[in-house]
């Protein structure tokens, strides 16, 4: 399955195990969405269950937090990461505080998915990664799969929470894993053992990293397509890294960081998001405040510059193989 | 003719009258009671244009109820009425004072404007929601929330149902059809059009209505819900409360220089109607028609309520600075507890003596409850909230850095 | 009566026509050409309510110009109008197969609106200022902009004046009034306004002119643009164009399912004007009307163009998933470049040898201008922008952390 | 003078010089702002120069943008820091971007003014402090003055800048200086040597901090009110810190941090801002990546919680000189 399949098929169990679920946002009705993650399922459940809205980030939010607050559970889609900005206000001075200002009189089970990240010469407007504007906000989870088993098992789990979630969907990765390579031939999930993606209603939960490699020197903090690259970039690197998918990034399984960084004693940070106060930011962070003492070197984050991400120059800003293990390497030398 | 080369200047909108100003309404054009008819609630939006520039009322000068619009209402309605508009008014002049006398930290009051929230209140079926602003706590007087937990709330003490994690007034109360005030303007607009979605997705009979001030209607989610109630033909009823003020900006700033905050609708083909705020009888006719028609699936209609803010906009606001002192002494409208003792006098159904005897067994009551909220405390005094509500209810459950900043913290 | 009880619906308005369905647009009540007249510019607003309803047409289908609209170009005007319109046909033709055979990433044509901008742009003066959407290219064309920038932006090569940061057709020239367009929805409607107000401000006697689809009505930044025209009284001209269709979405879902998008001025006292979009002497004609309006102090006029967008959303975007094949061949206002060509020779100032050597000319100039463009590069293949372009710019002077990290990226 | 005042100053200075400088929000024309900090400029600049705005903050912007994109210098207000976000999208989404992306064609020279920070029992929509939503915003500046005399110096240079500035005022200190000690009597700016506001167009450069207490054993990075509670809580401590006014957020004045921290071996960092991705988490961030091999100890922050602003805690929320000489303490222990 690819991921789109794997994210349709979390809607279609969802939908079908719960009709207080409803699917809405631009073309996610009857075409089922630019990238054809909710396809099939307004004929499935219905217009009422899953339709087109107006083009109008805010309002599919502002709507959703009501349906949220009558007792439905809301799953909309923002077409790109890129586009979610007009629909801020409503993410962080309603849905994140409702729960707390109205002492859980009412809640706000939403679930926003939207794709996010480069790698698609989509320039500035549909290559953005804003997981850092969420993840500082209370009140708000932010989870960010890498591969289809965990983006239908995140997804559910994100249903099922009764908090709002950010569900950030890498868009590189929707038909296959990336490696940063983007001169090579594309591979597909078909053949990847992640795209295996278990039929019903097994969740992945939120909170939970998963180390995808083992390794003894040096601790990879990575999410979304990122984690390819930190895997492609330890091998080809010949660092003995372990790279960690967080998945989660609010909840965050800091137990899980911490005693890997204690453990190598070194620390990347990678991320697509531009630099300054990205979620590498506060990942550094947290490791120092945990593992100061176990630290050997300066902890190296690699990151999307602070810049517009751009069209041609593409590669150049993508924080690709290359980058990351020159990091590792020099991690290494201090 | 073609205006090439001619210099251009900005059109700033100001009021007629600021302070030092004689205010002069001669120029708002007030319909006689009972001159704008009743139409039937399927009528096609566009059939009744011509009532989002009129204003329906009922009562006229003489205190009588006139025209297609009364008769809606028993006189044990309207004694009902008129004492939920008197404990509001005593409930806010009380709480006022106590935020001068420290005990709070903030206020604000719906001064003048206590009809509307008070007559829309009894239009409502229960189970329906309202999407309030901080100037309808007459919705929640005229549902018999108790007076003593809206001030635990505002006394943010010990008792307060939100553990004094919001500023003073910002009530919510599900159970009484009454949404959390959010301190953001204009964003309960198009959650209540949500609400309403939600509710015909769940083949539900309830309603929604959404509330906004004449000044936030400039607010983009005023957009949003407008887009979405229309397009969906939810069952909501949008209310604009036109008080002629945004704090100290006149509400030509919001409208522009032509037309009203009804005819908003129109573009969206949304029923849009303007009603004498300040007249109990007919705020309650038309919330009745357009919560009916929402009922039967005939969607949106929006309210534009013509009333004036007498008071402050808060307890932090001095309007002497921005608009004259005589301004509402001069409002055409008149007092809608005036107004509505006057019609009941009229009819029979009351008296200046129980009319006083009403004001101060109201007085008393509230009184006691006050002394029963102060008791608990008032805000930095008595028994308060504690600290670990802060970090509670963030989320269902703790996740575990807030743990950690909780016991950080010391809680 | 009272819909008390009675289980609600979700209403979601649908188009009538999908995949294997027979476009039917025998409803689209469509006003004779000539039948609308021409107010006075100074008209008041609400006095031409009914033109948001119907649509002001010159070309009648017999290739003639009738009514009060007609009259304000020359022979030598549309002919060079024709002349802009097949240039932007050409020119769309061969870069969306550019992209198609790899040498950029993406492209959006005009294919069937070429007359809205191409005639909008001839009803400006120089200075005034567009704030397009990315199917206003013909602004360009029309304000003669060199095709060879255009083609060098689309193919990011070493030329493009936007050093290949922006996505191919998002261009940007002050010069030729031609504001930066924004991959962002809606954002350039009301940064219009502010530019107007500027205007205004400054006593200059410059105009502007934002531009929206039909879909992106719907986003807020449409409000607020409405509100800051209408209340300052903005000398700017507010174009909707309606081509029916945003990607997948009909246009009923941003409308709702009545009135029109022009009536949504109503609500704003705004002057609000349908016109034929695929009837290139209309179009010229309510422009200039409007800007003239704004020219002369009269304030903010908004412009429905009905049109239908005849090609795909984008190169990225197959229609076919959504709506019949059969639908723009259907559509009833025809195509503009042949109701302009066919009125030239209606009127003995064309023929179809000419159209067809002018036809060929244009494809000549256009490939002519792609070989000097793709000599210097084409996406990924050529001379490419620097990659040090990507931090400047980012700022008038680079702060250090960007110079660290233009530094650590090794350029 | 008052800050409110040399905020009110600095406009007049401004529009004084250059007629191209307009300002305009909410209650900001005949009123003067409901912190009056325009008041007086309607009445002399006239009502086309200084005007009251539709309550629209998204428009606020939207409007400055196309202003500025005209030749104009739009100085605007947002009445309370946390109404932003329904103009976020104008702000990341084109002001930031504009230059960049026209390649100077078009430039956005703006100034987006709005009050910061608690302690005015403001509650969770008065007390925010939303500055990291914008330090990772590439072409933003990020300005923050914790006194007069920097207040207006700030401003003047904020708005001769030639790309868009946002200016955080923290309203606690409008009138007076705070030192977090909320239950003493206020002192007002009138006895403080930064209440001296020098007269005309005198700037202070952005991106240059300011060290205001010299100490040899730990730097504590602060900005906006949490200056004086770091002054007072190094004071009441008895711990020699050296504490380091911002003033500037982006760009950032990394040489005199890590100068200092290279000097003091510790350092400790405060904001009110919730703590997850908070500037606080770049400062860490940025001082490790320069000092690591001179740190002693770990980084510090001393931060409000993770949780909406209360209205009845706001003591136990604000981080206040308690709690930061605590951490001075801590640190200086390990
Ligand atoms: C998004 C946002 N912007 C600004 C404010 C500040 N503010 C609070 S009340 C108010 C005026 C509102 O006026 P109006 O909508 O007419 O309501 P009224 O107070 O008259 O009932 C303003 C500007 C706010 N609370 N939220
Ligand atoms: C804020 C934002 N939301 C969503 C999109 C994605 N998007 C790009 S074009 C488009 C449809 C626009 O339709 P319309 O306004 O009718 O213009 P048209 O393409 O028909 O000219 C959408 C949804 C976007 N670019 N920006
Ligand atoms: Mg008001
Ligand atoms: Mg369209």
């Amino acid at each position: 399955m690819t991921m789109i399949e794997a994210i349709r098929d979390a809607h279609d169990v969802a939908m079908g195990g719960d009709n207080r679920v409803v699917v809405y946002g631009e073309d996610v009705g009857f075409f089922g969405g630019v990238f054809r993650c909710t396809a099939g399922l307004q004929e499935k459940y219905g217009r009422s269950r899953c339709f087109d809205a107006p083009i109008n980030e805010s309002g599919i939010v502002g709507t959703a937090i009501g349906m949220a607050a009558y007792g439905l559970k809301p799953v909309i889609e923002i077409q790109f990461a890129d586009y979610v900005y007009p629909a801020y206000d409503q993410i962080v001075s309603e849905a994140a505080r409702l729960r707390h200002r109205s002492n859980g009189d009412f809640t706000c089970p939403i679930v926003i998915r939207m794709p996010t990240g480069g790698g698609i010469f989509g320039g500035q407007t549909h290559s953005q990664s804003p997981e850092a504007i969420f993840t500082h906000v209370s009140g708000l989870k932010v989870v960010i799969p890498s591969n289809p088993v965990d983006a239908k098992g995140l997804l559910l789990a994100s249903i099922a929470d009764p908090d709002p979630v950010i569900f950030l969907e890498p868009k590189r990765l929707y038909n296959g894993p990336f490696d940063g390579h983007h001169d090579r031939p594309l591979t597909t999930w078909k053949k990847h053992a992640l795209g295996a993606v278990p039929e019903g209603d097994e969740i992945v939960p939120l909170g939970k990293a998963k180390i995808t490699r083992d390794g003894a020197d040096v601790t990879v903090l990575a999410y979304g397509t990122m984690v390819y690259v930190a895997e492609t970039a330890a091998k080809e690197s010949g660092v003995d890294a372990e790279v960690i998918d967080l998945r989660s990034l609010l909840p965050l399984d800091l137990e899980t960081i911490a005693a890997s960084v204690k453990k190598t004693g070194r620390c990347v940070i990678v991320h697509e998001a531009t630099r300054t106060c990205g979620f590498g930011a506060e990942l550094m962070s947290l490791v120092q405040e945990e593992c100061f003492y176990s630290l050997e070197a300066p902890i190296i984050r690699v990151t999307g510059w602070d810049t517009p991400y751009p069209h041609a120059q593409e590669w150049q800003y993508f924080p690709g193989p290359a980058r990351v293990g020159e990091a590792l390497k020099q991690v290494m030398e201090e | 003719m073609s205006g090439v080369g001619k210099p251009l200047t900005l059109n700033v909108p100001e009021p007629e009258c600021r302070p030092g100003d004689t205010p002069d309404f001669t120029d708002f054009e007030i319909p006689r009671a009972g001159a704008v008819a009743r139409p039937p609630v399927d009528v096609a939006a566009d059939d009744i244009r011509d009532m989002a520039f009129s204003i329906v009322r009922v009562l006229n000068k003489d205190g009588q109820a006139v025209g297609d619009w009364a008769g809606s209402l028993t006189p044990d309605d309207l004694r009902t009425g008129l004492r939920h508009m008197m404990t509001l008014r005593t409930f806010d002049a009380r709480m006022l004072n106590a935020q001068r006398q420290g005990k709070t930290s903030f206020y604000m009051q719906s001064l003048g404007e206590e009809a509307i929230s008070c007559a829309f209140a009894r239009a409502l079926e229960p189970g329906d929601m309202n999407f309030p602003t901080y100037r309808q706590a007459g919705l929640l007087i005229a549902a018999d929330y108790p007076m003593l937990t809206m001030m635990n709330q505002i006394y943010s003490n010990a008792h307060d149902p939100l553990h004094g994690r919001q500023m003073p007034i910002l009530y919510s109360a599900k159970a009484h059809g009454f949404f959390s005030i959010s301190g953001n303007l204009g964003t309960q607009f198009v959650q209540s059009v949500g609400w309403a979605m939600a509710s015909a997705i769940s083949g539900d009979s309830k309603i929604a209505a959404g509330w906004i001030g004449d000044g936030s209607t400039a607010e983009n989610d005023f957009h949003a819900a407008m887009v979405f109630a229309s397009t969906y033909t939810a069952p909501v009823v949008l209310n604009i409360v036109n008080n002629q003020w945004a704090i100290s900006t006149f509400q030509g700033i919001a409208r522009g220089g032509v037309g009203t905050f009804a005819a908003r609708g129109h573009g969206f083909g949304v029923a849009s109607i303007r009603v004498d705020g300040n007249d109990y009888l007919a705020v309650h006719a038309v919330a009745k028609w357009a919560a009916e028609r929402a009922r039967l699936g005939l969607g949106p209609t929006l309210i534009e309520y013509v009333t004036y803010r007498a008071g402050g906009h808060s307890s932090s606001d001095d309007p002497s600075a921005y608009r004259s002192g005589e301004e509402p002494g001069a409002w055409p409208l008149g007092d809608p507890i005036d107004r509505l003792k006057q019609h009941l006098i009229s009819i029979g159904e009351w008296s200046d003596e129980r009319h006083a005897q009403a004001d101060a067994e109201i007085l008393s009551d509230v009184v006691t409850v006050q002394k029963q909220a102060e008791a608990v405390g008032t805000l930095g005094d008595g028994k308060a909230p504690s600290p670990r509500d802060v970090f509670e209810g963030v989320y269902e459950t703790m996740p575990p850095h807030l743990i950690r900043q909780r016991q950080m913290a010391g809680y």
